[in-house]
């Protein structure tokens, strides 16, 4: 039995991703797009809150919120003038949306819906995932260790840097 | 009344869902990369839930969520990058002006 | 063998053709006219000296208890089909193919001499030897066959030196026509040859002669009843093969292609035309005698054939204009005579004499006709033309060729003495003796036999007497009057050859008499035909037109040869190439060519289709890429689960 | 020793050539490559024929001779296995015959004589290739080898509508030979019984004579129809019009003459030899089919003005004569087959030859648009004369002795079905007059219908050479058949024990 | 913890430190002597590629996350081959005015990319293969917007980003589930907790969407509609990379997922969805192929087709299959190096794309025409070339299964082979028999470029004839067998 706060925040939260989520995929004007995006980052971080996974909570936020919000406003003051908002949608781009979304949606969701048992689990209640063990984890080299996945990444991101300034460079 | 898995799923599909859609509807690429972050983000949730719920005793799908947000990041930066350049090409971020290679 | 000597008779020829066709033209004329003439010479000599020491020596075993021997004198294998089926190339000594030594190459030599001056200045003079040559060989190698498939071959040999030769004039284009005509109807009548042989040396599991005629019975018995169609497939086997026969002998109504045959040098008509090639239906049936006497129905088949043709053609011969049609129409009746003559013979009625009186009619027939022919080719020498109408009161200007002319003429008219008498009456003796109807018949057609003939030496020596302007006719030089005066001689004593003792079914001898019962009808119905054609057209007279316009259908229906060309050419144009060949090649082109052609252009609309799908739009191209994943995803769940 | 078995060189000496023209600098020097590696082929063959002969006079009866093996790739078992029996023999020396006179024919080819003659053996080395090999893997490598040259030949140095027949041809050929990789790998799966080493060489599997019969069922036809469509089979034979009257003289000669016969070799020695039982229960359909191709050939042929078209169908006719023969299964009609493979390899070759010549000189093989031809150029009239009447079995030719060993061969059979085919077939002799004979008549008779022909020349010497040299060979077999047939019949009896 | 474990990966380790020692001489060197870093990279690469062949370890690292084996270490040099043969290529490229600025960057970038394929051979564990996955796909985005002022440069690097970054949204989803279902990343563990496991439609839709994820990167229709317009935009160097080692590492690891970690559930789910996805590759490819007129696009969509011949080899699952696989993708790499060659060759020089600007090409260029045909001949499976014994020995893997599924399915890739030869002879008939008015002139192909062009040559004709390297890719794969054991 949770507890009524934990459910309440769990309706919060449920209730903000789909608002927003819809939201930020139907508001014509992009900065507002961008915006209610946040909102769905930060209340993805609030599920990681919830479900007890404090650290990775904090990157979300640090990452998402702080880091690439950042980028995708900057860019949309860029690349758009104030005012702007996008036109209407057709019914043809609509429809096609929509079947997609349906789709995809609507096969994950039937799959995952006919695990019917596993689907219907709860939450364990002893969870002990200290920053401690996190570190040594990531550092590791034995099985559930990461060591190499983040030796790995740190080249996708140099890689990424090149990449971008090959980009962004004038010439 | 419990919490089960599938409540935490059900927020997170739709949330691709509407990634899905966006990605197919919009126009400013800008507004593209939005849905994608959500598609993305959606998928983080998954691997954070299968975690907890499924397996609380092991950090797997926490450590992928981890490192998928960091290659995201890495994925968003990219991407905005070239919608810059492109914007400097043609002075727009409409994803109707990338349409001139096909057939 | 002592007979071994025999093969030079096929060597020199062929020899003679390969020479004179691939260095001829770097001869002279004269030197390749008298190089192919000395060779036929010596080939004439070595044949002679075969076929008289087959009949008249004693000494190498010819006749052992009466029985004259068919003798292998050599036999070499070459080709293996199987064990027992093996086409071999020899030379079978027996009396008929002695006999035809002898009128094979009495008559190729006559016709060499007589080209020497026919065709003197001619363009190809050496090419026109060389094919000489090589119909020589062929005819020869026919005729000494020792199995039957060895007679096909040449039989296909003789089909294309024919070819050649009536297409010698290969600038013309009558000539070129008439040729093709000649080898696709023989050809179409090879085909049943060909079955024939298929069918025959499938049950009786051997082409030889000797094997297949020493013991017919059994050859018969093979096929142990088997039916095809109602019929034995032995009757299937010998009709198909008398086909084959039938074709080359110009019997009705595989006959279009003789009369139009005549396009080629006359000499090689007579040769060809009158003499040889067109008796080998007639040496084919005589060759498998023994097996055809044993098929009842087969042999009814060839004597009704026989008649019709007879018939029909002496009564295209009473209209036609042209000498040298009238000629081949007279040969396709007369050889029809020797046909009917094996068909109505049995062993059992005369002693066979149809048989021997074919052969000797045969004999007889290729000696007058040759004369009749060539006489021909010096009257058109003479006149340039084969018109009657050009022609009268030649008798003036070319009396040797009047004379010879009027030998013919009585010879084939069955007049005594003269060759045609002795051999007719045999055949109408054997035809009376089988019914009273085919003697008859024979004995009307032996009517309008004598006739046309005389209507046709009338018409060319009398009648009336035109205006020759400067081209007064004259008779022709010494190498072309030699062989008329010497064929002549041959028809007028021919008839005396006592061939019963020499030819016969069974090579036994045979005691012959005049049966002048049948002798004198005839006789007397051949006088009473030529005194009408003397009557008629002795002197100019508009009596014979005035008959003509009396039954004009019938007069017209003849002149056009019953309209059997028409029928043809009606049959190979209106319904080979345009219900045939014409669709086939359509199909071709449309349907099945069309079928790949569509496959392809299907492949390149499909490809056009298609193309939407690359619509160049990113959110086209998740959508299509969602969709796909979605699908592959969907299906596999409802058929899995 | 890889090098002491003659048969290799007939795939080096091609190659070798392949070289010797990529170095050769002017078109003398290609000239001389061409003649010199040609010549060599035939001593090639002359010396094959006479060690074979000698071998089998010395009482070698074993299948194959001059048999070796070298692995090739290992994993697949697949081996660089050579060997020859009578057929493969007479077949080398068929197609070292008509490289010989398509250098010839090919003599004044232009442009690009170098390339042409490169591409021309390649070609060569396919053919020599697939006749001196028993390993399917090779057997089938060597037969798209041979293939694809054609594309070019044709495409650059055809005529008309080349493009469209180059294409047309090429891929209907592979069309053909998907079918059969498909039917090979489907073979080399079966080869041997249940747990025994899988093999590509022909010899063995026909040995272990393991496939399944279900899977014959499939397999047969596959590997057919797959040869079936080089063989010019109905319907599969539209490639063989258009591309023969799209080719080069040489180009044609070599197709029809050699490259045609791979496919009726192929049906022996793959699907015949290696799926007997299904050859016996299906061969019907097939005999069904090339029975119409006899036919249909030659009445097609009938109504064609092009000269290669009418060639082309009445090779569809041969052709279809060849298959037809093999599949009656019974060693007379086979050696029939094999006889009527070399006949028509070497009437065909010259045909084209001859019409390349004419076509060279008049600029048009439109027969309504000659005439007369004979006497403007007597020697080319006489050697298409004497093609015609070989194609149409003129005794002392080869067209006879093939026709009439497939004809006597196929009437063995004492089954109705076959009998009414055989006579069906045996029509086609008629057929086959008329349609030779129509276009004797209107090219080489009757009168000069252009008035500017009258000028043309006959036959240059290197013409003359390629000409005669079919002539002979065409009238070698049909003056000594025996010695052929014997080669090939003793080839052909083992195998057709099979069916008995 | 035991860092020992890295020197299990002496490839990645040796091809960091030629990235590295790129980088240093990009950064630190004078600028006068930048000029020399396409060679120097060349040679760098080359002494590793070949320095490599004395690396080879088995075994697993980091608990069974990466797997050196001896196929992966093959499948590792084969890419090196492709890449040498593409840093050889392109120095003509690099050192053209508008390239020669961001050349270092351009070489990096292949090399980091290189390094991400690296790990998508070898890795176990989905986590590494996801990093494998972007590291060998992102930078070559940037790659592909390299050519600065080509706007088609742009809207390449857009749709491939696009596209790209919703693949792996995809593939992951699908990794969520797979997940959900086993609770590990590992390989390893997956496969043994698969086992038994009954196919539920999660697992399904995980299989669909991890199939979709890795197909994008090996151009499968329905996932492959980025590729030609990628390919066309993308600069030639760059498009030649991505279609053959990108698609070869691809190739592997598909294999290695669907086997390895599917591998129990192989018949039931994904053998039919592979066999409708093979089907739809090789017949889409080729007719979207058959309308091309630009030579980019054109190969684009027949290295499409080629993905379907390759996926063969996968849906054979057996030693055979991979043997072949490998091998295809060698001669796949060969043969496309040597179409690219000559279309780089031709496109420095002339500017010219497009197939009808080849028309006449034999007259004044007979070398590149040549070594054209021969790539196109051998794309196309003619013999005596590599690409024919390449089909042979994928329709062999394949048909071993021996299924008669599978032989329709190969009877289907055998028929389009057909529509295959026809475009591929497009080209080798406007080279050599259609005739133009302006013909690209005669000219001499820079040094690199023609050693590229003829290694690829060498390599066209010889691979497949020298059959020890067939037989050496089945004694690799047979050294490998218990990668299999799970399917037996």
């Amino acid at each position: 039995m949770e507890s009524v706060g934990n459910i309440v925040m769990y309706f919060i939260i449920a209730i903000a991703i789909i608002v927003f989520s819809v939201l930020t995929v139907t508001s014509r004007k992009i900065l507002r797009s961008a915006t209610y995006l946040l909102f769905v980052l930060f209340a993805t971080a609030g599920i990681y809150f919830q479900i007890g996974y404090e650290f990775l909570g904090a990157v979300q936020i640090a990452v998402y919120a702080g880091g690439i919000m950042v980028l995708f406003v900057f860019s949309i003051l860029l690349t758009s003038r104030p005012g702007n908002s996008a036109e209407r949608l057709t019914a043809h781009k609509k429809w096609l949306g929509l079947t997609a979304a349906i789709a995809g949606v609507g096969v994950c969701g039937y799959s995952l819906l006919s695990y019917g048992e596993l689907m219907a689990r709860n939450m364990s209640v002893n969870l002990n995932v200290d920053i401690q063990r996190i570190g040594e984890a990531l550092l590791s080299t034995d099985k559930w260790g990461y060591l190499l996945p983040f030796e790995a990444i740190s080249i996708l991101l140099l890689a990424c840097i090149i990449g971008g300034v090959v980009i962004a460079r004038k010439r | 009344m419990e919490i089960t898995m599938m409540m935490y799923l059900i927020p997170s599909l739709i949330m691709f869902g509407c990634g899905v859609y966006g990605f197919i509807t919009r126009k400013n690429m800008i507004a593209i990369l939005i849905s994608l972050e959500l598609m993305l983000n959606s998928v983080d949730i998954n691997f954070t839930v299968f975690n907890r719920f499924l397996f609380p005793g092991q950090m797997e799908g926490m450590f992928f969520t981890l490192f998928a947000i960091g290659i995201a990041a890495a994925e968003t930066a990219l991407a905005i990058a070239i919608v810059i350049n492109v914007f400097r090409a043609v002075n727009k971020v409409d994803i109707r002006e990338l349409t001139k290679m096909k057939f | 063998m002592e007979f071994s000597y025999t093969v030079a008779v096929l060597i020199i020829p062929i020899v003679m053709f390969l020479f004179l066709g691939i260095v001829g033209v770097k001869l002279s004329k004269k030197t390749a006219g008298v190089l192919g003439t000395c060779a036929m010479g010596v080939t004439t000599l070595i044949a002679y000296a075969a076929a008289l020491t087959y009949f008249f020596g004693t000494e190498q075993g010819q006749i052992v208890d009466g029985v004259r021997q068919q003798l292998e004198v050599m036999n070499i294998t070459w080709l293996e089909f199987t064990e027992n089926l093996v086409i071999k190339l020899g030379i079978l000594l027996d009396p008929i193919s002695a006999m035809m030594l002898i009128v094979i190459t009495t008559v190729s030599l006559m016709v060499h001499i007589y080209s020497l001056g026919y065709m003197d200045g001619e363009k190809g003079f050496q090419r026109y030897y060389a094919f000489l040559s090589l119909f020589t060989f062929s005819m020869l190698g026919l005729v000494v066959a020792t199995n039957i498939f060895q007679m096909y071959i040449f039989w296909e040999l003789v089909g294309v030196s024919s070819y050649l030769l009536i297409g010698f004039y290969y600038t013309l284009p009558a000539a070129v026509s008439a040729s093709k005509k000649a080898f696709i109807v023989t050809r179409f009548a090879d085909l049943g040859f060909l079955l024939g042989i298929l069918i025959l040396s499938f049950y009786t599991d051997t082409f030889d002669f000797v094997t297949l005629t020493s013991n017919p019975g059994a050859a018969i018995a093979s096929a142990g009843g088997a039916t095809f169609m109602g019929c034995s497939v032995m009757a299937w086997a010998l009709t198909l093969i008398f086909m084959g026969g039938a074709g080359k002998s110009a019997m009705f109504p595989l006959h279009i292609w003789l009369p139009d045959a005549m396009e080629g040098p006359t000499p090689v008509s007579a040769l060809i035309h009158a003499a040889t090639m067109v008796v080998a239906g007639v040496y084919l049936v005589a060759r498998l005698f023994p097996v055809y006497c044993l098929e009842e129905g087969t042999m009814t088949i060839i004597t009704v054939i026989g008649c019709v043709t007879a018939l029909y053609a002496a009564a295209v011969a009473c209209v036609q204009s042209d000498i040298k049609r009238v000629l081949a129409f007279s040969t396709i009746s007369q050889i029809a005579f020797m046909i009917t003559s094996l068909g109505v013979a049995r062993p059992e009625l005369h002693e066979g004499v149809g048989y021997m009186a074919s052969m000797f009619h045969l004999f007889t027939h290729a000696m007058f006709k040759a004369l009749l022919f060539l006489c021909a080719g010096a009257i058109i020498h003479a006149v340039h033309s084969n018109e009657m109408s050009k022609m009268g009161g030649l008798r003036k200007y070319m009396p040797i060729c009047n004379i010879a002319f009027l030998i013919g003429c009585l010879a084939i008219s069955g007049i005594w003495p003269f060759a045609g008498f002795f051999s007719k009456d045999e055949i109408l003796v054997a035809a009376y003796a089988n019914s009273p109807v085919w003697g008859i018949w024979l004995s009307v057609v032996a009517g309008m036999t004598a006739f046309y003939m005389f209507r046709l030496y009338y018409k060319i020596f009398w009648w009336n007497n035109p205006d020759y302007g400067h081209h007064t006719p004259h008779e022709a030089p010494m190498t072309m009057t030699f062989p008329l005066i010497f064929l002549s001689l041959v028809s007028i004593v021919a008839g005396f050859i006592p061939f019963g003792d020499l030819v016969t079914w069974n090579r036994e001898g045979l005691t012959t008499h005049i049966n002048w019962g049948v002798a004198g009808t005839s006789t007397v119905i051949a006088v009473g035909a030529i005194i009408l054609a003397t009557l008629l057209y002795r002197k100019e007279n508009a009596v014979p037109e005035k008959m003509a316009d009396s039954c004009r259908g019938l007069w017209t229906a003849a002149y056009k040869r019953f309209y059997m060309d028409e029928l043809y050419q009606f049959i190979t144009h209106k319904i080979i190439f345009a219900c045939i060949s014409r669709p086939i090649a359509w199909f071709d082109r449309r349907i099945i060519d069309g079928t790949f052609d569509m496959l392809a252009n299907v492949t390149n609309s499909a490809s056009y289709a298609v193309r939407k799908l690359q619509g160049g739009s990113i959110q086209g191209y998740v959508w299509v890429y969602l969709a796909g994943a979605a699908l592959l995803a969907a299906i596999a769940i409802i058929c899995i689960i | 020793m890889i090098w002491s078995n003659v048969l290799i060189y007939f795939v080096i000496v091609p190659l070798l050539m392949l070289g010797g023209l990529a170095l050769s600098k002017s078109v003398k020097q290609v000239r001389a490559v061409a003649v010199t590696g040609a010549t060599a082929l035939m001593l090639l063959a002359a010396y094959l024929v006479i060690e074979f002969l000698s071998m089998r006079a010395a009482g070698d009866v074993s299948p194959m001779l001059f048999t070796d093996s070298w692995t090739w790739f290992e994993p697949l078992n697949i081996n660089l296995a050579l060997g020859v029996d009578g057929i493969s023999v007479v077949m080398i020396v068929l197609s070292a015959f008509i490289v010989f006179a398509g250098v010839f024919a090919s003599w004044n080819i232009n442009p690009l004589p170098k390339e042409y003659f490169m591409w021309f053996c390649l070609l060569s080395t396919g053919v020599f290739g697939f006749f001196i090999s028993i390993d399917m893997f090779t057997m089938f490598m060597f037969y798209e080898v041979a293939l694809i040259p054609m594309y070019l030949l044709i495409g650059v140095w055809g005529s008309g509508n080349k493009n469209y027949s180059a294409m047309k041809l090429t891929l209907m050929l592979m069309g053909g030979s998907a079918f059969l990789m498909l039917g090979l790998i489907g073979i080399y799966f079966h080869s041997a019984p249940e747990g025994g080493q899988l093999t590509m060489n022909i010899l063995e599997i026909a040995e272990n004579n393991a496939i399944p019969h279900e899977w014959q069922y499939y397999l047969f036809p596959m590997t057919f129809v797959g040869f079936g469509v080089l063989g010019a089979m109905f319907p599969f034979h539209t490639w063989s019009p258009d591309g023969h009257a799209s080719a080069p003289t040489a180009v044609s000669m070599l197709h029809a003459g050699v490259l045609m016969k791979l496919g009726g070799y192929g049906c022996f020695r793959i699907a015949i030899y290696l799926m007997p039982w299904a050859a016996g229960e299906l061969a019907w359909i097939f005999l069904l089919l090339t029975g119409i191709s006899v036919v249909y050939g030659a009445f097609s042929a009938c109504v064609q003005t092009d000269l290669k078209y009418i060639n082309a169908y009445s090779s569809v006719s041969h052709c279809g004569m060849v298959l037809f023969a093999i599949l009656m299964l019974n060693t007379t009609a086979m050696t029939g087959a094999v006889l009527q493979m070399l006949s028509h390899g070497l009437m065909t070759a010259l045909f084209f030859a001859l019409i390349g010549m004419i076509y060279g000189r008049t600029h048009t093989r439109d027969i309504r648009k000659m005439g007369g031809l004979m006497t403007i150029m007597p020697f080319l009239g006489v050697g298409y004369v004497i093609a015609g009447l070989a194609s149409l079995g003129l005794p002392g030719l080869s067209g006879f002795v093939a026709e009439m060993s497939i004809f006597v061969g196929s009437f063995q059979h004492a089954d109705m079905f076959h009998r009414v085919l055989t006579v069906m077939a045996c029509c086609s002799i008629v057929i086959t007059a008329v349609y030779i004979l129509r276009v004797v008549g209107k090219l080489l008779f009757g009168a000069v219908q252009d008035a500017h022909h009258k000028e043309l020349t006959d036959a240059e010497w290197h013409e003359r050479l390629a000409t005669i040299t079919l002539i002979v060979a065409v009238a070698a077999i049909g003056c000594f058949p025996n010695f052929f047939s014997g080669i090939i019949s003793e080839a052909a009896e083992p195998i057709m024990k099979l069916f008995a | 913890m035991d860092y020992s474990q890295f020197l299990m990966m002496p490839q990645e380790l040796g091809l960091l430190a030629v990235f590295l020692l790129v980088f240093l001489f990009d950064t630190f060197m004078p600028k006068k002597s930048l000029g020399a870093l396409p060679v120097f990279t060349s040679v760098i690469f080359g002494a590793f590629a070949i320095a490599n062949y004395f690396m080879l370890m088995r075994g697993t690292a980091f608990s069974g996350m990466f797997e050196s084996t001896a196929s992966t270490f093959v499948m590792k040099s084969i890419l090196n081959v492709g890449m040498l043969i593409v840093l050889v290529q392109s120095i003509k490229w690099s050192n053209s005015e508008f390239v020669a600025v961001r050349r270092g960057e351009f070489y990096e970038l292949l090399l980091t990319t290189l390094f991400g394929m690296y790990l998508m051979i070898s890795a176990r564990h989905f986590l590494l293969f996801v990093i494998g996955l972007e590291t060998a796909s992102l930078p070559l985005a940037a790659l592909v917007a390299f050519n600065k002022n080509r706007y088609e440069s742009h809207e390449a690097a857009a749709k491939y980003m696009f596209t790209a970054i919703f693949s792996s949204a995809i593939f992951m989803l699908g990794l969520s589930f797979v997940y959900g279902l086993t609770g590990s990343m590992y390989f390893a563990d997956i496969a043994s907790r698969l086992v038994g496991g009954s196919n539920t439609a999660l697992l399904i839709t995980a299989i669909a969407f991890v199939i979709a994820g890795v197909g994008f990167k090996l151009s499968l229709v329905p996932f492959h509609l980025w590729t030609a317009d990628v390919y066309q935009g993308a600069p030639t160097a760059v498009t030649s990379y991505l279609s053959v080692i990108s698609k070869g590492a691809a190739a592997y690891a598909f294999l290695v997922i669907l086997v390895q970690v599917f591998g129990t559930v192989y018949s039931v789910v994904w053998e039919w969805m592979l066999y409708a996805l093979i089907i739809l590759t090789i017949t889409l490819g080729n007719l979207f192929a058959i309308r091309q007129r630009n030579i980019k696009r054109f190969l684009a969509f027949s290295s499409i087709s080629q993905a379907g011949y390759i996926m063969l080899g996968v849906v054979a699952a057996n030693e055979l299959g991979l043997a072949s696989l490998m091998f295809y993708v060698l001669v796949y790499i060969v043969s496309n190096l040597a179409a690219f060659g000559v279309v780089s060759a031709i496109e420095n020089f002339s500017g010219k794309v497009s197939i009808d600007d080849y028309n006449g090409l034999y007259k004044t260029n007979p070398y590149l025409s040549f070594t054209m045909m021969l790539a196109m001949f051998s794309l196309a499976g003619i013999p005596p070339f590599a690409g024919f014994f390449s089909k042979f020995f994928i329709f062999v893997g394949a048909l071993e299964t021996g299924s008669v599924a599978i032989y329709v399915l190969v009877l289907i890739a055998l028929i389009n082979t057909i529509v295959s030869l026809f475009y591929y002879l497009l080209v080798v008939k406007a080279m050599f028999i259609r005739q133009d008015d302006c013909i690209i002139p005669t000219f001499r192909s820079a040094c690199s470029e023609r050693i590229a062009m003829i290694a690829c040559t060498l390599g066209i004709i010889f691979i497949g004839i020298a059959s020890c390297i067939y037989t050496f890719m089945v004694d690799v794969v047979n050294d490998n067998v218990m990668m299999f054991g799970l399917l037996k």
